[in-house]
């Protein structure tokens, strides 16, 4: 068993309006040196098997097919063994 | 003025001919550095510029007694009366759609409506008119599920209903799908806010989002047809954000209901460029800003990005002298950044400047109206003549009429949009007397008995066999639909969206469509008030349907005459105003049955039509009528189908009989215009008939409300439907296809 | 009777909630501005449908800071009366004034429609004028209303009779199809233990007409009412 | 200049709608033995100073009081140098 931990995140320059709002409630709160707010979406898969290298380049597929929007986003992983 | 070398390679990549440049040159009387180079390119560009359509615009009906606002500003206004005014606008976001659906369309609600908030209006509706290719191609379902979820997301989020549009799927927008969203508002007649720099020294303001690198030369690809490459062109798509243009409709609204501001203008297309040049031009002055003033999200940003960004949710504002502490005031209560970037000057100039150093000084209306008019060579298409030849002869009758009526219910074009409006809020600010699911939705005007009742509409397969008759249709069907919704129609706005205007057949479908739109709005009364063109609708030189959408707007004066499709109650009697011909041209039908997009669309006469809509309004007023829906895709059987399904409580039965001769499947689901069925108590029938007589419009009783089937007979066809059956197979046309 | 009726950036349901309490109801009603420590003097605190706050990070997350929402518990402490609609009952799951959470509609997508909710009890200020087991009609309209509270929270709900509303078909009935975005228990309305805080998913004020298609929704404000003049 | 990397997920007993439903689109693109996916939100925070100490501090209070919902959700982070 083997779990990809996959991170997508908005492509620099590309408006995180979400992010602006979450730094300025953060500010309201009182946290103070906030210099920026990006927000994006941490995806687990836990996939069957344990080769490694086969996991990766499924879900390299699977982020350019689908999880990612290529569009506006970027988009990274780590495969490690399950559990890990 | 530092001089820019600009070379041909240049001017080209910026969408400008040699020629359109030499206009440059002598309207400057010298060369443009790259900042003005880059505003005239977007202002000039088809989209911002009209220059291949605004002869032929031109031509349209633009006035009449309740217009108060034509074509020109960001929108058209009506005088509704009760002093009120209806502020209405329908605009195109193909381009960015097909590019990224979600944000393409969220982007596209975002900026009809602030079209409809800057003229001091607020905004209680959208519509949404849609086309896409097949459903059974995987990227059309991709595209179609992200600008429907990208609509609700935005419209949901903003506050402002979505309550009616279109859905229509053809192979021909698989090249280029359609994203055409109206926004209507109401505004009090005296508090209406105009576009116009005035009051020389008079502040301009800049608020809402910081600007970022977003869309730059947006405009210009909005004007370019897409290659196999279009995907280069990626980096330039804007992100909506429905949260600030939220505050920014209840800043603006709240500080218009004072004397603060001159004038308000939305950031769109070609962005601080476009909004600088546009409300110094129409207001004959001239203005000086200076963009080290402007709020920047990015770093490095150079002139020529800060003058041609479109990011989303700016606006500019020119205030009173004095003024600047209270409208300041106001933002920060709404937590929008304001920032004075610059004046209102005497002359007409628009100059920029960057920390005082001059970068750009250009005349304002040489880029607000000094492009070019083309008048662009036109053609019909060769084979015109062949789509149009139909030989009937050649189709076989369906064997089961029932079967061939589910074929047609089952059609994404003709099933219940319910997995659509659904999607989206269409109850907010509780004005939904008829909701979406109806020939016309009707929305009750708070404080008064009055309500209106809108429809957007346009069969592309019409005007691709015949541009003329099918934009004449058009406004025709839309009037018919306020009609069936208890209204009066009173104008149109509209968004015409085509191939290139570089080709003479498009350009031919053009010029017909709007000599169209010209007569039908001319014969029913209904001015243009305002509208869109979208050219370059196309991939490597495929183009999508020639497809004109119009937007009506109609008034009841009693909100008590709303009326729907849906029938009633067992025992109305059930009626077809208008006649049945035996037309199947570029019906619905031959392209489900036989996958056949040719023969001439119905034939529309325009007496008949007002005759008709004449009729059932009378009808309406003096409460005889119970449902009324005019027949459209699909013909009779599906409009009588459509009356018995969607209605809140579960469907009910029917049971008709035909007359005619004509063949049966004309006669079924032939499109033959200028035709309601409507549903009426047993009693009202003689009413009916002498109101039909006086306009000479003919009556056939077609039979009764009721029952647990869908029954119809004809001389030679027959069809007997368990509700549940027929049901199912109007809901499965879209089921499933939204993805989650 | 006096309603205050919040206002956050990003609220829009308060117009409507102030047109059926002033033009239907003939009662009096304020806004409350989310920046301001003050209920003015309201005997009932709405807080209405909308996206405060554009619903970033989670609905209603952010919206729990406002200044306001200090006196809406101080408030509800006193026992005061309090009614959160939509976006407001996801506000007053964040702000921890009701038990639970409300996640992603389990179809994914945002839905507006109308629904059936089953009354589970008439013990509660706002559903007093309504019988356990009655049926009423109203609309929904969100993406995020699927109720969820951990098996331990929700056994403590139904012994303290907090679920106010469930969503069922027209006769009653707890079906699947009848639950539009997968609440747990078909949950659509649950008050606080002390009963002075309901929340729901449902819009009362859309349904509070007949030419909007029901007036169900008024039986809320009927039992609040009626509950305010007894006191 | 610091970088708190965030990771909120939904807390395993909650159900991930979203998370299945992607699951199963990845099936339909071909995509096999895949045991499980989970959605979450993957948030960075950029914080003025290089006290790391202080910092991881802050960030654990940021995601109690406003950036994790404790009825539904787990949260994680790690504070790096900025560019890290
Ligand atoms: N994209 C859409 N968004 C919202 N409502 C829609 C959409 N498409 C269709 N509808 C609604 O579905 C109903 C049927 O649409 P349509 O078949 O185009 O009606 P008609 O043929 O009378 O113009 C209308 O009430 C329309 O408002
Ligand atoms: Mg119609």
């Amino acid at each position: 068993m083997l779990t990809a931990k996959i991170y997508v995140t908005l492509k620099p320059g590309v408006l995180d309006a979400q992010g602006d709002t979450v730094k300025s409630a953060l500010e309201t709160l009182g946290f103070k040196g906030i210099e920026d707010v990006r927000i994006g979406k941490f995806l687990v898969v836990r996939l069957d098997g344990d080769a490694r290298e086969q996991a990766r380049a499924r879900v390299e597929e699977m982020c350019r097919r689908l999880l990612a929007n290529p569009v506006i986003e970027d988009y990274s992983f780590e495969v490690e063994e399950a559990g890990g | 003025m530092a001089v820019s070398v600009i070379t041909p390679d240049l001017v080209a990549s910026h969408g400008l001919t040699a020629e359109e440049y030499d206009r440059i040159l002598a309207t400057l009387g010298r060369e443009p550095n790259l900042t003005e180079l880059g505003m005239f390119s977007a202002m000039w560009s088809e989209h911002c510029s009209y220059k291949s359509s605004k002869v032929y615009l031109a031509t349209l009906p633009t006035k009449g007694p309740r217009v108060l606002q034509g074509p020109g500003e960001n929108a058209g206004v009506l005088d509704i009366g009760d002093g009120l005014a209806l502020v209405f606008k329908m605009e195109s976001h193909n381009h960015p759609s097909f590019i990224e659906p979600y944000q393409g369309a969220a982007t596209g609600v975002g900026g009809i409506i602030r079209d409809i908030f800057t003229m001091g209006a607020r905004p209680i509706a959208v519509f949404d008119s849609l086309r896409f290719g097949p459903l059974s191609d995987a990227k059309n379902r991709y595209l179609f599920s992200g600008v429907v979820g990208g609509i609700a997301g935005y419209g949901n989020a903003v506050g402002v209903p979505t309550v009616g549009g279109e859905a229509f799927f053809a192979e021909p927008y698989s090249s280029n799908p359609l994203v055409n969203v109206m926004c209507v508002g109401i505004a009090r007649k005296d508090r209406l806010f105009f576009a116009r720099a005035g009051g020389v020294d008079n502040p301009v303001i800049y608020v809402g989002a910081k600007t970022g690198r977003d869309g730059i030369h947006g405009a210009t690809m909005a004007s370019g047809s897409f290659d196999e490459g279009a995907e280069q062109k990626r980096p330039t798509v804007q992100v909506g954000d429905p949260f600030r243009e939220k505050l920014l409709i209840e800043a603006c609204l709240e500080l218009m209901d004072g004397d603060d501001l001159v004038a308000v203008q939305d950031m769109g297309a070609a962005g601080l460029t476009c909004a600088t040049a546009e409300m110094a031009s129409r207001g004959g002055t001239g203005i000086e800003i200076d963009l080290a003033h402007v709020p920047r999200r990015e770093r490095g940003m150079t002139p020529y990005e800060l003058m041609l960004s479109e990011s989303q949710e700016r606006m500019l504002v020119v205030a009173r002298r004095g003024s600047e502490e209270r409208v300041r005031k106001v933002f920060e209560k709404w937590d929008l950044d304001a920032a004075v970037i610059g004046r209102v000057t005497e002359g007409g100039q628009l100059r920029v400047l960057d920390h005082g150093r001059p970068v750009a000084e250009v005349p304002a209306t040489a880029l607000a109206d000094g492009a070019p008019a083309y008048r662009r060579p036109i053609a019909p298409p060769e084979e015109i003549d062949e789509w149009r030849r139909l030989d009937l002869s050649s189709l076989p009758l369906p064997g089961d009429y029932g079967t061939a009526l589910l074929g047609l219910l089952r059609s994404p074009n003709v099933a219940c949009k319910e997995p659509i409006w659904e999607r989206y809020d269409h109850m907010l600010f509780l004005n939904t007397v008829v909701r979406p699911g109806s020939d016309a939705v009707v929305l009750r005007l708070a404080g008064g008995r009055r309500a209106i009742a809108l429809s957007v509409d346009g069969n592309g397969r019409y005007c691709a066999m015949d541009p003329y008759r099918g934009a004449l249709i058009a406004v025709a069907e839309a009037a018919r639909n306020v009609v069936c919704g208890g209204g009066e129609p009173l104008a149109i706005t509209n968004c015409l969206n085509f191939g290139s205007p570089e080709r003479p057949a498009i350009m031919w479908q053009f010029v017909e469509a709007v000599k169209g739109i010209g007569e039908g709005c001319r014969a029913l009364d209904t001015p243009v008030t305002g509208g869109n063109v979208s050219f370059y609708n196309e991939t490597s030189g495929h183009a999508i349907f020639p497809t004109p959408v119009i937007g009506m707007v109609g008034l009841l004066d009693d909100v008590a005459f709303a009326t729907d499709q849906w029938f009633k109650t067992d025992g109305d009697v059930v009626a077809l105003l208008g006649e049945t011909r035996e037309e199947l041209g570029a019906s619905e039908y031959l392209a489900v049955r036989f996958g056949l997009v040719r023969g001439e669309p119905p034939s529309l006469d325009l007496a008949r039509e007002r005759a008709v809509q004449r009729s059932c309004l009378e009808a309406i007023r003096l409460g005889l009528v119970r449902s009324a829906h005019d027949c459209s895709e699909g013909g009779l059987a599906v409009t009588l189908a459509e009356s018995c399904m969607g209605r809140a409580g579960g469907p009910i039965g029917v049971d008709v009989e035909l007359g005619g001769t004509i063949r049966p499947d004309a006669l079924l689901f032939g499109e033959s215009q200028s035709r309601i069925v409507v549903s009426l108590r047993g009693s009202d029938w003689p009413k009916l008939q002498e109101i039909a007589a006086a306009h000479r419009v003919p009556l056939e009783r077609l039979g009764t409300v009721g029952g647990t089937r869908f029954k119809l007979r004809g001389a030679a066809c027959l069809i007997d439907l368990p509700l549940d059956e027929m049901e199912r197979a109007w809901r499965s046309g879209l089921a499933s296809t939204l993805g989650g | 009777m006096k309603f205050g009726i919040v206002v956050f950036p990003g609220s829009w349901s308060q117009q409507d909630f102030h047109h059926v309490i002033v033009n239907v109801l003939k009662e009096d009603a304020c806004y409350l501005w989310h920046k301001e420590a003050d209920l003015n003097g309201a005997d009932c605190v709405i807080l209405p449908g909308g996206f405060a706050h554009g619903d970033y990070l989670r609905t209603g997350a952010i919206a729990r800071f406002s200044p306001v929402m200090r006196e809406v518990a101080r408030f509800a402490d006193k026992g005061g009366l309090v009614l959160g609609s939509c976006n407001g009952f996801q506000i007053l799951t964040e702000a921890g004034l009701l038990p639970g959470a409300l996640l992603r509609n389990d179809c994914l997508h945002y839905r507006c429609r109308w629904v059936h909710l089953r009354v589970e009890s008439g013990h509660t200020p706002f559903s007093s004028a309504m019988q356990r087991g009655q049926v009423v009609r109203m609309p929904i309209s969100h993406g995020e209303g699927r109720y969820y509270i951990d098996q331990a929270g929700w056994r403590r709900l139904v012994e303290n009779d907090q679920i106010v509303f469930r969503y069922c078909d027209e006769k009653g009935a707890l079906t699947e199809e009848a639950n539009p975005n997968g609440s747990l228990d078909h949950v659509a309305g649950v008050c606080n233990e002390r009963r002075n805080v309901l929340g729901l998913m449902p819009h009362p004020e859309r349904a509070a007409e007949p030419i909007l298609g029901s007036e169900d929704g008024r039986l809320i404000f009927a039992s609040i009412l009626h509950t305010l003049a007894r006191a």
